[in-house]
Order: C-alpha cells, then structure tokens, then sequence
C-alpha cells in the first residue's frame, strides 16, 4: 500500500488540522475531540445539525460543515463510527438552545453511538431529535434485517436539513424536512478496485482483473455480488434499473442527480456515467431539475461511483437552491 | 474473583486482542469492513491502561472504569456493545462477592444489555452467539471457567456455519456463511481471559 | 485497466455529453466541437478567456468555464493537446469583439496548436493575445529548453483572469493580470502511483511498491526521480523546500495555496499534506490568504498530489475572493 | 511522383502508421506520454480516407488535403509539425514535376516549417534528426529512395544516444538517452512509405 500519510494512527488528527487549517475562516476544532464545528456555532435562533461517522469518506462529514448545512460533523476513526463522547460533544457545541437534529448513517455501530450520544444531551436538557438515512437500494429493507445502509443519499439530507434548519425551522420542522428526503431519496453503488485501510495496508476485498463488485456499501466491505466488467452505459442501466422502482417514478415526476466517485475514479469517467443517468431518465420522461458529479461520499480510494435518485417537489427544488457555504457543497 | 483478578482479566484480555488485532482485522475484511480488530485493540489497550493505572476497592469498580474507556475508544458497533456488557457487569456484580450464581447473573445483565442495545437475538451471527451459549452452560452446570472457556469455543466456532442478519455482516447475506464472526471471536477471547485471571492468584 | 467507460474513441465526446447534461442550466457544447463555452457567450463588454489542452486533467478545464472564470474550453484527446481549428471556433464563440485571452499552458503540443489558432482568428480580425503559464519547479527553466511545464498553478491564472475580465478590463489588462500570476506562482508534484491511458489500457510507467516518482507533470510522464517512498512530511518538506526558493518570500509574504489531488488520492491524504504545509509556511512566517485542497488539475487516476504556491498582493486577493459560478470553483 | 504515387505516398503511410500504432505509442511512453502513435494513427487514417475519397489534379493537391487534415485531427506536437511540414512541401511542389530537385526543395521547405512552428534545432531529439540528414543526403548525392529510406533508418537509430532538449522528452534530460524519439520513428515510416509508393506504378 502507498499512502501520503504519516503515522496510521494519526490520520484522522492530521487531517482535522489541515482541514480547519484550510478553512480557519469558516471552521473551527471543538478542542480535544474530532469535532469540526462552524466557527460561530451555536448559532443563535437555528436548529444544530449533527452529522458524522467513520473517516475515510471524505469530503464527508466536516466538508459540509457551513452555512446552509451541517453545524458540527463528528469523525471516527477510519471507517469506524464516533464514540458517543465525540457526538456528545458536539452536540453541546452546536445547541443554541432550538435542539439539535443527528443525521445518521444506518448502521448498528453509528445508530448506537449517536443514540448513546443522545441519551448523554438529553440527560443535560438538550432537545436532541435524529433521523437515519437508509437509501442504498443494494441492501434489503426488512424488519429481519439491520435495513438499507446510509450512504451517498446523506448529501442530500445534509443539504436540504440545512437550508431548513437557515429558514428558522423548528426542530420537528426540520426533522420533517430530512425525513421526506429519506422517503425520497435512493443509490446504488458499484466498485472498480477496492480501498485500502490505513492501519492494515490491506486490501478490502479481493476483485479480479476484469470484475466488479456491485452493491457496495462506502466502507469497503464487499458488495452484493460480483459481476464481469461491462461497458459503462450497461453498469449505469443496471445501477439505474434497481433504483427508480423503488422510488414509483412517472413521466411527471422530477428528481435530482448525484453520480459520486468512490475516491480514485476520474472524474471523466462520472460524466459519461452522468450521460447515461440522464439519457434513461429522458427515456422515462422524468425531469432531472439538478445534477451534482463529484466525490462527494467516498471510500478512501476505491475506484467505483454511486449513483443516487432524489425525488424533488417544488420545496425540496427551492431548498436545493439555496445558498451553501460548506467547502465541499457550495451554491 | 477479586479486585485483582478483574484487573487481570482486563488486561488479559487486552494482550490477547493485541496479539489477534491482525487476525480479527482480517476476518472482519471478509464479512465487514476489517477494522473489529483495530477497533478493539486501540480501546481496550486504553481500558487497561486505564485499570492499572488506578487502585480499586471493587470488581464492579473495576469493570466500571473498563466499561466506560471502552464506551470512548473503541467506537464502530463493538464500541458501545462491549462497553455495555461491561458496565451492566459491573452494575450486576456492584455489592456481591463475583463468585457462583454471581457469574451468571452478570452474563445475563451483559446479554439484556447487548440485545437492548443491538437489537439482535441469538443466530443472527454475532457476539451474542458466544455470550447466550455461555450463559445457558453457567445457569445449567454452575460456573467453571476451564468450562465456560470451552463453550465459548465450540460457539465461536460454530458462527462460522450462521448466515448474518445483524451487523455489517447482514449486508452478504448467504455469502456471509462460511466465515467466523469477528466478534463472537473477540467474545471467546474475553471468557479465556476470565478463565486465565481466575486461575492466577488475587 | 479497469475503466468505467464505453469506447476508448468516445470518451471525450461522452464526458463533454454528461458534463453539459450536468451543467446546462449555465453552459452549452459549442456544436460538432469539444468546446464548451458560457451559455450566453459571447458576454458583451467583457474580455473573452479561453483555455484547454488535453483531456484527462478533469475538473481542468471544462470545470472553469462559467461567471467569474474561463468562458470557453477546449478539450483535446486525452493528454493531446486540441487541434488549432477547435480553438478557433472557441474564440469565435466567445468574441464579443473587446478580444480573447488564451491560456496555454506550456507543452510543445499546446504552443503550436493555440498558437496556430490565434493566427487563424487574427486572419478574421479578432484580436487575441496569450498567457503561457509554466508554474512546474520540477522542470529547469532554460534557454536552452522548452522550459518549465504548465500544471495547476493554470487554475489560479484561470480565476485571476477570469475575475478581472469580469471588472470589464480591457484584453491587455486581463493579459496583465495574468502575467502577473504566471510570474508568482510555483507548483511541485508527486505521483504514487501511474495513471492508465483509455485508449491503450496502459501504465503511463512503472513504479515499485515502496516507490515514488518526484517532480511529474500532469500526463503521466515519467517524473524527475524515482525515490523512496517516505512519510507525509517529508515528502511535502521537499516538495515545499523545492517551490519557496523560486518565489524568494519573506516574513512579510501572503500567499494562497493549492494542494491538488492528481486523481486518486483520498481527500484525507490531501489534508494531511496541507497541515504540513501549513507549518512549514507558518515556520518561515508567511501567511496564507487562501487555502484550496481538492481535485483540480488532475492525471486521470494517478495516486500523488501537487503543491502550488501563489504569492499574493491586495489585486490578488481581491481577485481570489470574488464570485465564480464556474462547476469546479464556486467562491 | 505522380499525382497517385503521393495518394499511396499517403495511404502507405496510414497503413504503417496503424500497424505501428502500438509500437510508437510504447516509444512515447518511455519518454514522454504515450499518445504519439494513437495520434499519428487517428490523424492519418482521416487523411488517407481524405485523400482516397476525392481526385486530386497534383501532387500538391494530395499533399494539401493530407495537411488539412493532419493538422485538425492529430493534435498535440505532432499534428501542428507533421501538418506543417505537408503543407510546406505541397507549397514547393506546386506547379512542378516532383522528381530530382524537387524532393530536396520540399523537404527543405518542410524542415523550414518544422524548425519555425516548432523552435528546434537538430541534436535535440526531434523528428528533425531524421528530416535534416535526408535532406542532407539527397542534396549531396540527388534523390535515390532506398538511399532516403536507409538514411532514415540510420538517422532514426541514432536518437537513441541523443539527450532531448525539445519536446517531452527533454523533461528527462539525461533520462531521455537510451530510448528512440518516437516522432524520429513516425519520420522514417514516412520515407519508407515514399518509397513504397514511388516503386508503384503511377
Ligand atoms: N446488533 C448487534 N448485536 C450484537 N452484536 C453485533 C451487532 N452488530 C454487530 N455486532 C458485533 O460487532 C462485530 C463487529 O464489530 P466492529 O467491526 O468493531 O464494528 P463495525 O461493524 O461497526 O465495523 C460483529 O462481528 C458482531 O459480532
Ligand atoms: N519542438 C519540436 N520540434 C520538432 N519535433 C518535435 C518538437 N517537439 C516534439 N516533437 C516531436 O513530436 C513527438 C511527440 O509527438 P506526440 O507524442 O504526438 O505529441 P505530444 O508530445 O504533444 O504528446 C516527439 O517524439 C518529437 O519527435
Ligand atoms: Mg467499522
Ligand atoms: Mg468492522
Ligand atoms: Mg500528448
Ligand atoms: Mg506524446
């Protein structure tokens, strides 16, 4: 394995500091922990909105971190959710005494982390509500079953909280808000090559020269099955396939698009999946109102990308357009 | 077990984890995401540190401090599933001389503590399918450590055989099959360290 | 090679498809060209800017086009440097008759081919001048030689210029401006690993496990020297200690700075250099106006980043932080 | 060289160009960015369908319309160098027999652009250091085409040794000796392939 990197057990502090380095004008550290809060959080008369897990899916969490969405993000380690001190802390960092939305990723490690975390604020009074974003269409949502993971959708949910949360939204206003994007929005993720951890130097699962692996979730486990590299208009009709059933699309409906790389994909290759997004959405006479490519969820440096489908209406179009000062997401 | 004997078991435990951090790394990349052993050797390398730096008047006391490093360091799913065992331990043991039914009564606040905590039920491919096995095995026969170390064992073993519903394992549904738990392997560990404290002189 | 791609032959033509369908509330292909220019180019009263080279260096350059920066690109086959035709009709397209700026970076290729096309647009009277920008430290600056390459350092003339034509200056002090930055901005880059062309599924070169190459361009070349692979710290110390000499800085400088990922590198590893480079500045006592950590200036899916140092004055930083709505830089 | 000799002139050249593709793409990976074959294969093969598609009147008809397109399909150094140096010897062969002298007059025209387009010398690693000793031999010695073939070949050998100071390449520097320019390779197939066509029957 080859990373610019130092010690493995810094990582996550090294990056914090060139992080709030590059961006001392908008962020700052809450002292002694792995939170990245807005630098005049709390924010008075607004919603804090938390999010966070595991590191290594940057720009994800603390590049959202700005006017106009998150207020505090909490990392773990790589891919590792946060204990529940870290949230719990920024929590306290963010409340300006409207309450605090968690946003979190549908896993049993971060579900229960933030729920602990929760427990500790609400124990000091501070209204705390969270949703659990579940959109990865690759994993069966079953009551047997820990659910769909969260995964590339969470952008979405960050962006469209935060515009709420800026309007002066109550809390159960805003939990409204990313709750309807939750119902609305759906991905699914394909792998080129896998990522490696830093602390192993291991790869996280085995791809042969000419297989993908379809189905990953961002954290490098292997994904539902693995496929024979295709063309990329057949990898993209199938990711495409297994997302619009579920979201019940007809020839009026609107969404937005995210076609997200893992991390080592260039960016050329995500517009020509872009291409073909948009190319079957016209064939179902769906409108695409607005379209993100980028790495905006990653995977270390996984090559692969994600496509995501979020059903819009005219008040999830409008919080899209709002202003966004976060580093990674600005309007 | 005394106040010793529990600080033994910790950093026992906390040996055994550093020397299976790789192996336990690596039969998480299989069905995970191959960090259970990292996750679990950088928090209870704390958790020990945190035991021997201290004196204490309990065993509760000390699986308390335990329970409580864990909660903060280990993270990810094993993070607030071990650091609940632990201090539901501590709070079953708060009081008690830990010996005879005092073990069982710890296990199964440990268990209703995971469950509450996790969601998950016995056969779903996790840590529980160590735990449960043990506890029936204590309420059934008493407490034997050289016994309850071999029941964790066949246990273990026998999560390889278990399809996953719970965890990041669930995500490869059959494929998960054929692949020992990470963290029913961790759990083994943990009674063969209790077994290894009790053996040792307080 | 494992590519999410259709035909290695289309792949330009499908990425400037997906790049336009992502972005075409604010630009538009040129037709039957691989230029992509402002919707509502040609902007009357405004200096035209245009640039390009090869493709395989995305967001570079299609990404900048929009208010703010460039108002056309022109994209070349991969790391092929655009034929002088192409970049006449991008001239054309945006000539609103005060002139057009062309950034060329410098490569033999693109010298000729801009070059031969700004005769082409002089022959039909438009008035066109050129920047040609040569930030690369790696490459000695003789003579004698082609001289120092254009890398990202491009980006800072791109926006610099770009805000500047926006002031409605005039071609010569847009052309001004940017001279400007050319001469005060110094880019060292490091690749870990080598980047895939599409068309021939190749290695651009070998590299062993535990080494890197030092001092690469942006086309997969071969680099200065191969070296052992160290730590994060060291290998942004040398390449810092190799870019500072050549801006003469002292304790009174300001500088902005870019450390650019080439393709593949985790967001996470970027950071870790720009702590580095934080201190090392922070250490000689220059400030740092402006931080800019992300994809800018790549190399398909090569693993490695670049540094560029810009020395900055008030015009500088005024220009820095004015509005782009450009995809891939929005200030 | 009549007017169907410069079209095979052309379509030769497309056709070793294709079955070199790989091979000169290789050469420039080596020491440059591993395009120029897939380049010089794109462009030609546009310029041999350019040319088999239409009935030209001259010589510099054919050689006009290669330029052409040559220079709007090839690109990066190699498309402006090679669609110069047609152009230029279309130039000189306009309203001329092409045999004897001629040949000397369009290569000197064309190595007159190459050098002007693109600011080299000989001895700097270019496809000048097959063009210029052509030239030189068929000014010494008069127009023979198994001798420019040959002499193309010795002078394409020859750049091995050299160290680039234009072009890509010359970002090696002393890295750059040892390997053939890949533009002085793609320079000897053109005189192979003139070659070729002149052996041909008009
Ligand atoms: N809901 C659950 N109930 C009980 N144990 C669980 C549950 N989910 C996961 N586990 C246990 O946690 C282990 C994984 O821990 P770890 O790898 O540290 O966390 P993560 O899955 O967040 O990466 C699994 O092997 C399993 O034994
Ligand atoms: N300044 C120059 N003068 C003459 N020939 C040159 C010059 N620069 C480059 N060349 C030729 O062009 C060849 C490279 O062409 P190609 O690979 O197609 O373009 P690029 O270098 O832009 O990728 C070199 O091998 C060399 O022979
Ligand atoms: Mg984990
Ligand atoms: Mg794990
Ligand atoms: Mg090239
Ligand atoms: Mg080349």
């Amino acid at each position: 394995m080859k990373k610019l990197i130092n010690d493995p057990n810094l990582v996550i502090t090294e990056m914090l500091d060139g992080f709030v380095a590059a961006h001392s004008s908008s962020v700052k550290r809450v002292e002694n922990t792995t939170v990245v809060a807005r630098k005049n959080a709390p924010v008075s008369g607004k919603v804090g909105i938390v999010s966070g897990g595991g590191s290594g899916h940057e720009p994800a969490h603390a590049g959202y971190v700005g006017e106009g969405m998150l207020d505090a993000a909490v990392s773990g380690e790589v891919f590792t959710s946060p204990t529940p001190d870290q949230v719990f802390e920024a929590i306290k960092a963010v409340d300006s005494g409207k309450g605090v939305l968690l946003v979190i990723k549908n896993y049993t490690g971060d579900v229960m982390n933030f729920e602990m975390a929760a427990e500790l604020a609400e124990a000091e009074g501070i209204q705390v509500d969270q949703v659990v974003v579940n959109d990865d269409v690759a994993v069966e949502d079953s009551s047997f079953t820990t659910g769909r993971r969260g995964v590339a959708g969470t952008v979405f949910v960050h962006k469209l909280a935060g515009a709420m949360a800026e309007t002066g939204a109550s809390l159960e206003e805003v939990k409204q808000t990313a709750e309807k994007v939750v119902q609305h929005v759906r991905t699914m993720g394909v792998a080129l090559s896998p990522c490696i951890m830093p602390s192993s130097g291991e790869e996280s699962f085995e791809l042969g020269d000419k297989e993908i692996e379809m189905g990953i979730g961002i954290h490098g486990e292997p994904g539902i099955e693995k496929k024979p590299l295709v063309s990329a208009d057949e990898i993209t009709d199938e990711m495409v396939e297994r997302i619009l059933p579920e979201l019940e699309l007809n020839g009026n409906d609107e969404v937005a698009v995210m076609v997200n790389g893992m991390g080592a994909t260039p960016e050329m290759e995500l517009y020509i999946v872009n291409r073909k997004v948009h190319e079957l959405l016209a064939e179902k006479s769906v409108t695409v109102s607005h379209t993100f490519v980028g790495e905006y969820m990653t995977s270390l440096e996984m090559a692969g990308c994600s496509i995501t489908v979020l059903k819009v209406d005219d008040q999830l179009k409008e919080l899209l357009d709002a202003p966004s000062q976060a580093p990674a997401f600005r309007i | 077990m005394n106040v010793n004997q529990t600080a033994a078991w910790i950093t026992h435990y906390n040996q055994h984890l550093q020397d299976q951090k790789d192996y336990l790394t690596s039969l998480d990349r299989k069905i995970g995401d191959g960090d259970h052993g990292i996750n679990m050797a950088r928090g209870f390398a704390e958790a020990a540190k945190a035991v021997e730096a201290e004196t204490f008047e309990t065993s509760a006391d000390v699986l308390k401090k335990a329970a409580m490093t864990v909660m903060s360091k280990v993270g990810g799913a094993s993070g607030p599933l071990y650091g609940t065992a632990l201090l539901k331990m501590s709070m079953a043991a708060k009081g008690k001389n830990v010996e005879g039914d005092v073990f069982a009564e710890m296990f199964e606040a440990a268990i209703d503590g995971i469950k509450q905590r996790g969601k998950a039920e016995t056969g779903e491919k996790t840590m529980l399918d160590v735990w449960v096995p043990v506890l029936e095995e204590v309420k059934s026969s008493g407490f034997d450590a050289a016994i309850v170390e071999e029941t964790a064992q066949k246990a273990m073993e026998a999560t390889k055989d278990l399809t996953a519903t719970k965890g990041r394992a669930s995500y490869l549904k059959e494929r998960s099959k054929g692949h020992l738990d990470p963290g029913a392997v961790s759990s083994y560990y943990l009674f063969v360290s209790l077994a290894e404290a009790l053996k040792e002189e307080g």
